[in-house]
């Protein structure tokens, strides 16, 4: 597109791409890590969706999650604890041709990122932001973070969480301009693939929670869940997360939701007795910055040129 | 070495005393001192513009009150203006003020505090408190003109607000061109500039405006022929080179367009905004634009995204906003981002004084963040350096791949002066984002042995995939854990700087190549350092100086300069401990922040002098300090 | 001065040989290293705890896998214990290891990586790989072996996994304690404190667990008497005092407690949080707390809140977390408030090495807030002053008004130690927060004009009442715009730190007061040193050390100190150029930490040996680095 | 109450407090700045509550607002930009005792101290946080804030603020445990008094958003609203703000809303046609992390000494 050498290159042959051009390297998650489970149908989609890898970015924080990046085989970019949004949002403005997903935890997200989940959430620039939440610090060893439930033994309250959960939802939800609200689980890769695609077609920024199983320190917390489909409250619509037969023979417990209804997305996400999954919220005319960053692409040298020659012309003694 | 400042000994050539009640000057210093909102900077900025047009030069200043809205008659409250004009080139704010023009009484305190005034300067002040209806306000007039007087300022009252009230029933809303009359008559010049600049800059306001402010001009510049019994001339020298006159913010601006950078990310703090100002408004002419972030985190870290997708931006800062950076900072040498970080310095430690001048973050910035974080700082020195450091900057970042640092401050920021007008060419500007294929063969981080350069794969590039990360990681980005990988890449990443300083000239003195006295300094002290030094060779004092632009890396060749001198000491506005102070009693002092740096470097035993006054040094201040020196050196 | 390390020449009395198969040591470094979650780390500290019980010197320290759960037989999963045991006290992790238990020998590699081993270095294997089921495998057992064995190291295959199968279904629970009775038969100990030890761990789980762990204690030592043709023996010397046994992180924590803080503010990381996971177990019992915040800036400022209430409290952080806390560490010291912040230092820049030791952080923290921000830096060089230095960092900040920092780092933090049982008293202790009214003549910073000291109003006394800002203030904590106050205040600020330095003992010299070479170190290098300059003295060199605990201010008497020696050199664990090195050629090059500070302030011309190896600097390495000094002194 | 002098003390007489007894520098604000409406509504209420003044603390950040503590004669904390909460989260964790307000700005509290103002409402500390809502930075002069409508030329979007606001009422009500929300104007000042008190009397961290008048920015936003009290939506309920005959004769636009009903209190915040005044919600069960902070205070030395002792000797070799 830009610089020299694609004037000398040869005829372009069709590209097609397999699940192991967005293979890097090996996964280091534990075995049964809900990590590895999103990390598959993130190559799947990349596949099915043909993203050429060099187009491809992903960006993340730091956490267990935020190793995300190092298992594509895409320009990847693994920051700072809790940053990984600002950046995100760094490269959109400026790249609207690239695709983008980004992996955080909840503590990545919902503690130290706080205030950059908040606004990039209103700036609602284009990209998938999966925030894999275990309900703990997983890379640092047992902490507790926002969405440790309460009475959770972690290393900084061995006697149990004294507050209860943050709910990502409710907060998100509450963002002026949110676009995109929805929430998946791991373990169930036909509504996380459906749910990441929706996402990945979604014109500004998607939020997904995704319920992430960490084995390793909070298996009792995920555990039941998975064990109990009737647990999870599976939204329906027709333009919610297309739910196959298979996802609604083990979720029984359903609800037709229009994704459209802020409020009533508002009362789902509170609800305290079950686990909603699917499509809380669908905006695709919110405003998007990344249309306004993206203005005056493409200029020339030259004419930048002449532009900074006029301005200085109204400096002149 | 070439000097900034020529102060002749003779009057300028060609313009022997012609009227007696005229009195030529090399250069003076004007005050302009008003309540908030009666526009005494629009006063100044357009009599230190035409004075520019004429041919002076001219250095101008703001006085910027403490609050948004002070009350009238404040001492806080000081508004206003400085403007230093010249026979030649004038590249600092200059000593005390010659003349100020006062528009009440009370105001002037504040600038008496800020030391801006000696006993012989001159004030013009409006004389409508007088015979205010309020008796207290009539009798605060009378105390401080008593005091004034104590003090040994020449005070002449006028009557600004009554001969205003002549013109326009608002005498607030015209006070100001009434004194840009009366300055030009004070400096015996004629009105036509002063009424094309009117016309230039009330034109849109229409005719009815323009008339108006023509009346009160020459009402001011009647005043002024009719009653004063001299006259000031500061002879110009015209022009040859077309010149530009802008802040120091302004210039960093334009120089950030001039790099070709698109994307600016700030968040606002004084006194570093009204950079982001003036690139809010103007950033999409080039096609880029200005990004206000969330807090300062968020804005290095979007800037940082955008460098890594291809377009190295800039983030403008201060102090506490900088103090935020530290850790993206540290992310941006690790991972090797190009990135152009401006830092408009403020008083510290802390919030501080947010609207005034110091020098104190230069430490900071080479230290702030934690490891071993090499990064390149530059300081400019004038505003013309401020505009083209930017697009030195932005190159640095990115032949060096990582931050590069711009120390300004609140004194080049606010200051005005004349510049040449820079020859844009297209070879400043950053080429488009190079999406052609990469060579698989490069790794991502290929150091060059001698120089840790290497060179960067952009999003899109095919073949170019890697991982970014600030984990301790090889050439493939690759996360590495061993002894020998960390030892090396830190190794990689440091000779940067000593490949980069390999390239720098020697640093430079002016003056004599050895001598008694060598003052060392760096950033917007440069007029001011200048100037002292001039004045006391001219005396026949062995003195020189050294004004550093590079601090990271530093310019080479410092300690054989330094030893050919009995006495080197820094200038610097921050804080260091007084050596002499008899109570400190302890064997490590705590320098200056440049002195820090060359005596680690260099092993000489530099002392400083170092002031925070929240302000400027002057230059005769300078000059008292060195004198000082020099007389402890004979004695 | 005294030396920590002392090594006799003969073997220790009243140890004549006795069996010739008995090889008697004055100490000897072991290691375990296994795949994550194969116990070794348990395993270790158990050794280590019997051996100090029966009064031997003991240094234990972890080796932690980078992943959580990373996969069985991987390079980078090594997951083990470092054991070094001495017949007088252990001031540091040793050199390589002398004897190694290897659960597999992939693990080995990233021991080999580290440097950890030597030819000569003996290494008990589990052969269970020489027949295992896979092909691969066996092959690749096969081939470390032949490697180690071209490497020089003594490798000694052993059963570990086929006898622990006779007494447990699932050997990777076991072979911990088999370890253990292996060891012990080893180190020709008997297996009574073992046995009290195991059921003292395990005694809760019930009788048969204790049983079971008895049943592989005994096959592990009874395999070693019968197989094994030679032991090992480090006598112990019985014990007189009381000690306890904790790592650096415990220290801190209890030094915490002890120092009566009831506030712990912090936000997770490596490898400061097991700090905080043991407040968080514990402060409730002295009536705290720990907070965990949801960011380190919001950590550090909960702490701030709290202080400034009255009960001065801690943060503790790491690198990363460290540059968030700066802008808050800059109000602490403009508004002086007292505040304790500990950084337990790890492999920078940025992420760097975060399991991993560096000393990386000192002039971040000198210099890391923009502006003058003048503070108190520690830095414990011992377990034992990890403890003791909370007590005085917490009343320095008390008296001194300001922020502590106290630099710890990962090779404390993770290292196990025994060290006398500290008396704990009262005036350690916090006082209550005092209500009593405040006498209104004194100001809210009444400073002293000799030491900057002032005493402090909290809230709740009547008449103390003031606005804490971190702008410019005066004594009163009015803002203050005025040249004369800033400049006071500055200094106030400022002399407080030569305030503390006259209190301070001359920093000592250990070994003789003049000679050839004097090393300069800090922190937990102490133990190595020491060691190092031990043995060159034992060879008849000329070589002494000067170890800092105080970095800002800095000990008396330095500059003194370093005129009697014919070469300085500051030995680190951080990056500093190599001068030596013929491609570097600038005449900037960017020295090590401490020996930046102290070039600058005693202007001596110090070099350095400094390394990043992500571990701790092994004494013999310090050795040769010096002997290389010495040598070329003397050539 | 501790120390020694106390004992010393001669019988204390009864003390009455007047307002002057709050009134601490004179206030530096713009002549029509709502921020003196706040000043003299916050001293009011100390003089009504006679509050000792050594036991109110005024913790505020950077920002015109931010001011505020100077202005009062009581203890004060004039901290970082955006980092009030943190400040006032500490110094509450240990110190049940004293009185605290928290003044703080639409950009301290809505954009540099997002995380802050999630994470403090969460834990819902006993505290008055009130929002100065300008619209704009007023100390640093003039810049958009979040909470800046659309289109406003400040200076740093001269062509107009490109995305709508972020309302700080929805995200607040999207916060996991709030407790306390309410909106008032400061041009009202039977209103603003009202709402404030109730915020002093609320067990937890109360949250007022207050309309804020800044003539000397953005005079275009908050004009209309003054002018226009049909533009403004009163709030009433039993368990709401009391407002009295005055105030309800002036806003004619009245809803009754149960400020216990927290899905409503959503669907009135995100209304764009009007600007809510009075108690949106209120839970005065909601967990409080203050009541987990401050136990164990008064311990004595001697006790400490001897836990310490005890922990000690869990380490003994
Ligand atoms: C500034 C900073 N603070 C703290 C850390 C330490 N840290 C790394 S990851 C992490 C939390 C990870 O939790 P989460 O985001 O939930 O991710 P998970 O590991 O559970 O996937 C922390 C506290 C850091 N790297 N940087
Ligand atoms: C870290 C930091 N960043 C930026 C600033 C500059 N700053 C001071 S106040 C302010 C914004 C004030 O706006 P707001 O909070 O709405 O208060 P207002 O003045 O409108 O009352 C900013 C950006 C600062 N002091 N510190
Ligand atoms: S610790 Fe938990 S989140 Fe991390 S890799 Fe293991 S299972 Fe996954
Ligand atoms: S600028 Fe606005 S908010 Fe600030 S004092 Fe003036 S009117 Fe009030
Ligand atoms: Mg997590
Ligand atoms: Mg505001």
């Amino acid at each position: 597109m830009f610089g020299l050498k694609d004037d000398w290159a040869e005829e372009e042959r069709p590209r097609h791409f397999f699940l192991e051009d967005y293979e890097g390297a090996i996964a280091r998650w534990c075995p049964g890590c809900g990590d590895h489970a999103v990390l598959s149908a993130v190559q799947r989609l990349c596949r099915d969706e043909q993203l050429p890898p060099e187009k491809t970015v992903v960006v993340s924080g730091i956490g267990c999650s935020s190793r995300f990046p190092h298992y594509m085989k895409t320009y990847g970019f693994h920051g700072l604890h809790g940053r990984a949004l600002p950046v995100a949002c760094g490269i959109r403005s400026r790249r609207p041709d690239v695709h983008m997903f980004v992996a955080t935890g909840d503590g990545d997200n919902c503690s130290i990122g706080t205030a950059h989940w908040v606004h990039a959430v209103r700036y609602n620039m284009r990209m998938v932001v999966m925030l894999f939440d275990n309900n703990i610090y997983g890379l640092t060893k047992n902490q507790t973070s926002p969405t440790t439930h309460r009475g959770f033994n972690s290393m900084t309250h061995p006697h149990g969480a004294w507050l209860s959960p943050l709910n990502p939802l409710s907060v998100t939800l509450g963002i002026t301009n949110a676009s995109f609200v929805a929430q998946t689980v791991d373990w169930n890769p036909i509504h996380l693939y459906a749910t990441i695609r929706e996402g990945f077609h979604h014109p500004g920024l998607a939020f997904i929670r995704i319920l992430q199983r960490c084995p390793h320190f909070t298996a009792s917390v995920f555990e039941p869940i998975q064990r109990d489909p009737s647990l999870v409250l599976l939204l329906e619509h027709g333009d919610g997360i297309p739910a196959n037969d298979t996802v609604r023979r083990i979720y029984k417990n359903r609800q037709e939701h229009d994704p459209s209804d802020r409020n009533s997305a508002q009362a789902i996400a509170d609800r305290g007795d079950c686990f909603p999954i699917g499509l809380l919220y669908r905006n695709r005319n919110a405003e998007r910055y990344d249309e306004i960053s993206a203005r005056g692409l493409g200029m020339t040298g030259a004419q930048k040129v002449a532009a900074v020659n006029r301005m200085l012309d109204r400096f002149l003694v | 070495m070439e000097a900034l400042w020529t102060e002749a000994e003779e009057t300028p050539a060609g313009t022997e005393a012609d009227a007696p009640h005229v009195q030529r000057l090399m250069q003076h210093v004007v005050e302009i001192v008003s309540d908030s909102g009666e526009g005494a900077q629009t006063a100044g900025q357009m009599f230190g513009t035409l004075s520019a047009k004429m041919g002076n030069g001219v250095w101008t200043v703001e006085i910027i009150p403490a609050e948004i809205e002070p009350p009238a008659r404040s001492r806080a409250g000081a508004s206003g203006i400085r403007i230093r004009l010249g026979h030649g080139d004038v590249s600092n704010a200059g000593d005390t003020a010659d003349v100020v023009v006062g528009f009440n009484e009370q105001v002037l305190y504040s600038r008496i505090d800020q030391g801006a005034f000696r006993p012989g300067t001159l004030i013009f002040l409006d004389n409508k408190w007088a015979s205010d209806p309020q008796a207290e306000i009539q009798e605060a007039y009378a105390t401080a003109l008593a005091d004034f007087r104590q003090r040994g300022y020449v005070v002449r009252e006028i009557p600004i607000d009554a001969e205003c009230l002549k013109h326009v029933s608002d005498a607030r809303k015209g006070k100001n061109m009434w004194v840009v009359g009366f300055l030009c008559a004070l400096y015996s010049r004629d009105l036509e500039l002063p009424k094309k600049e009117i016309a230039r800059r009330f034109g849109k306001k229409g005719a009815k405006i323009v008339e108006s402010n023509y009346r009160l001009l020459e009402s001011g510049f009647g005043w002024a022929q009719t009653n004063l019994d001299y006259h000031f001339d500061v002879p110009p020298q015209p022009e040859t080179h077309e010149k530009v006159v802008m802040n120091g913010n302004q210039a960093i601006a334009m120089g950030c367009m001039a790099a070709g950078m698109e994307v600016c990310a700030m968040y606002p703090i004084t006194p570093a905004t009204s950079a982001s100002h003036f690139l809010a408004g103007t950033m999409q002419e080039i096609g880029g634009f200005l990004h206000q972030a969330e807090d300062e985190i968020a804005a290095i870290g979007f800037a940082i995204g955008a460098s890594y997708a291809g377009k190295t931006a800039v983030t403008i800062t201060s102090g506490p906003g900088f103090a935020l950076k530290t850790e993206f900072l540290g992310l941006a040498v690790m991972a090797e981002i190009p990135l152009v970080v401006v830092v408009v310095q403020r008083g510290g430690p802390s919030t501080g004084l947010p609207t005034k001048v110091e020098q104190g973050d230069l430490l900071a910035s080479m230290f702030a963040s934690p490891g071993d974080a090499p990064k390149i700082i530059l300081a400019p020195a004038t505003i013309e350096e401020c505009f083209h450091f930017m697009v030195t900057a932005r190159k640095l970042a990115e032949t060096f791949r990582g931050p590069v640092i711009v120390l300004s401050d609140a004194n080049l920021a606010t200051g005005v002066q004349p510049f040449p007008k820079p020859e844009v060419t297209e070879s400043w500007m950053a080429p488009p984002i190079d999406q052609s294929p990469w060579d698989t063969t490069t790794k991502p981080y290929d150091w060059d042995p001698q120089t840790g350069l290497s060179a960067r794969p952009i999003p899109g590039q095919r073949g170019g995939n890697y991982v970014l990360t600030g984990l301790a990681h090889d050439e493939d980005s690759k996360v590495a854990y061993e002894s020998a990988t960390n030892q090396r890449t830190m190794a990689a990443r440091s000779r940067k700087l000593a490949a980069l300083q390999r390239t720098l000239k020697p640093a430079r003195v002016v003056g004599d190549p050895e001598g008694d006295l060598l003052a060392v300094t760096w950033g917007s002290t440069l007029g001011a350092i200048d100037e002292a030094v001039m004045r006391l060779r001219r005396e026949g004092e062995k003195v020189s100086y050294v004004h550093l632009r590079f601090l990271s890396p530093l310019e080479p060749g410092l300690k054989e300069i330094f030893q050919r001198f009995r006495k080197v000491m820094t200038v610097e506005i921050n804080y260091g401990d007084d050596p002499q102070d008899p109570t400190l009693r302890c064997d490590a002092p705590r320098f200056a922040q440049l002195a820090w740096m060359l005596r680690a470097q260099t092993l000489c035993d530099l002392t400083s002098w170092s002031r925070v006054p929240g302000g400027p040094l002057q230059p005769g201040q300078i000059e008292e300090a060195l004198r000082q020196q020099l007389t402890a050196l004979k004695g």
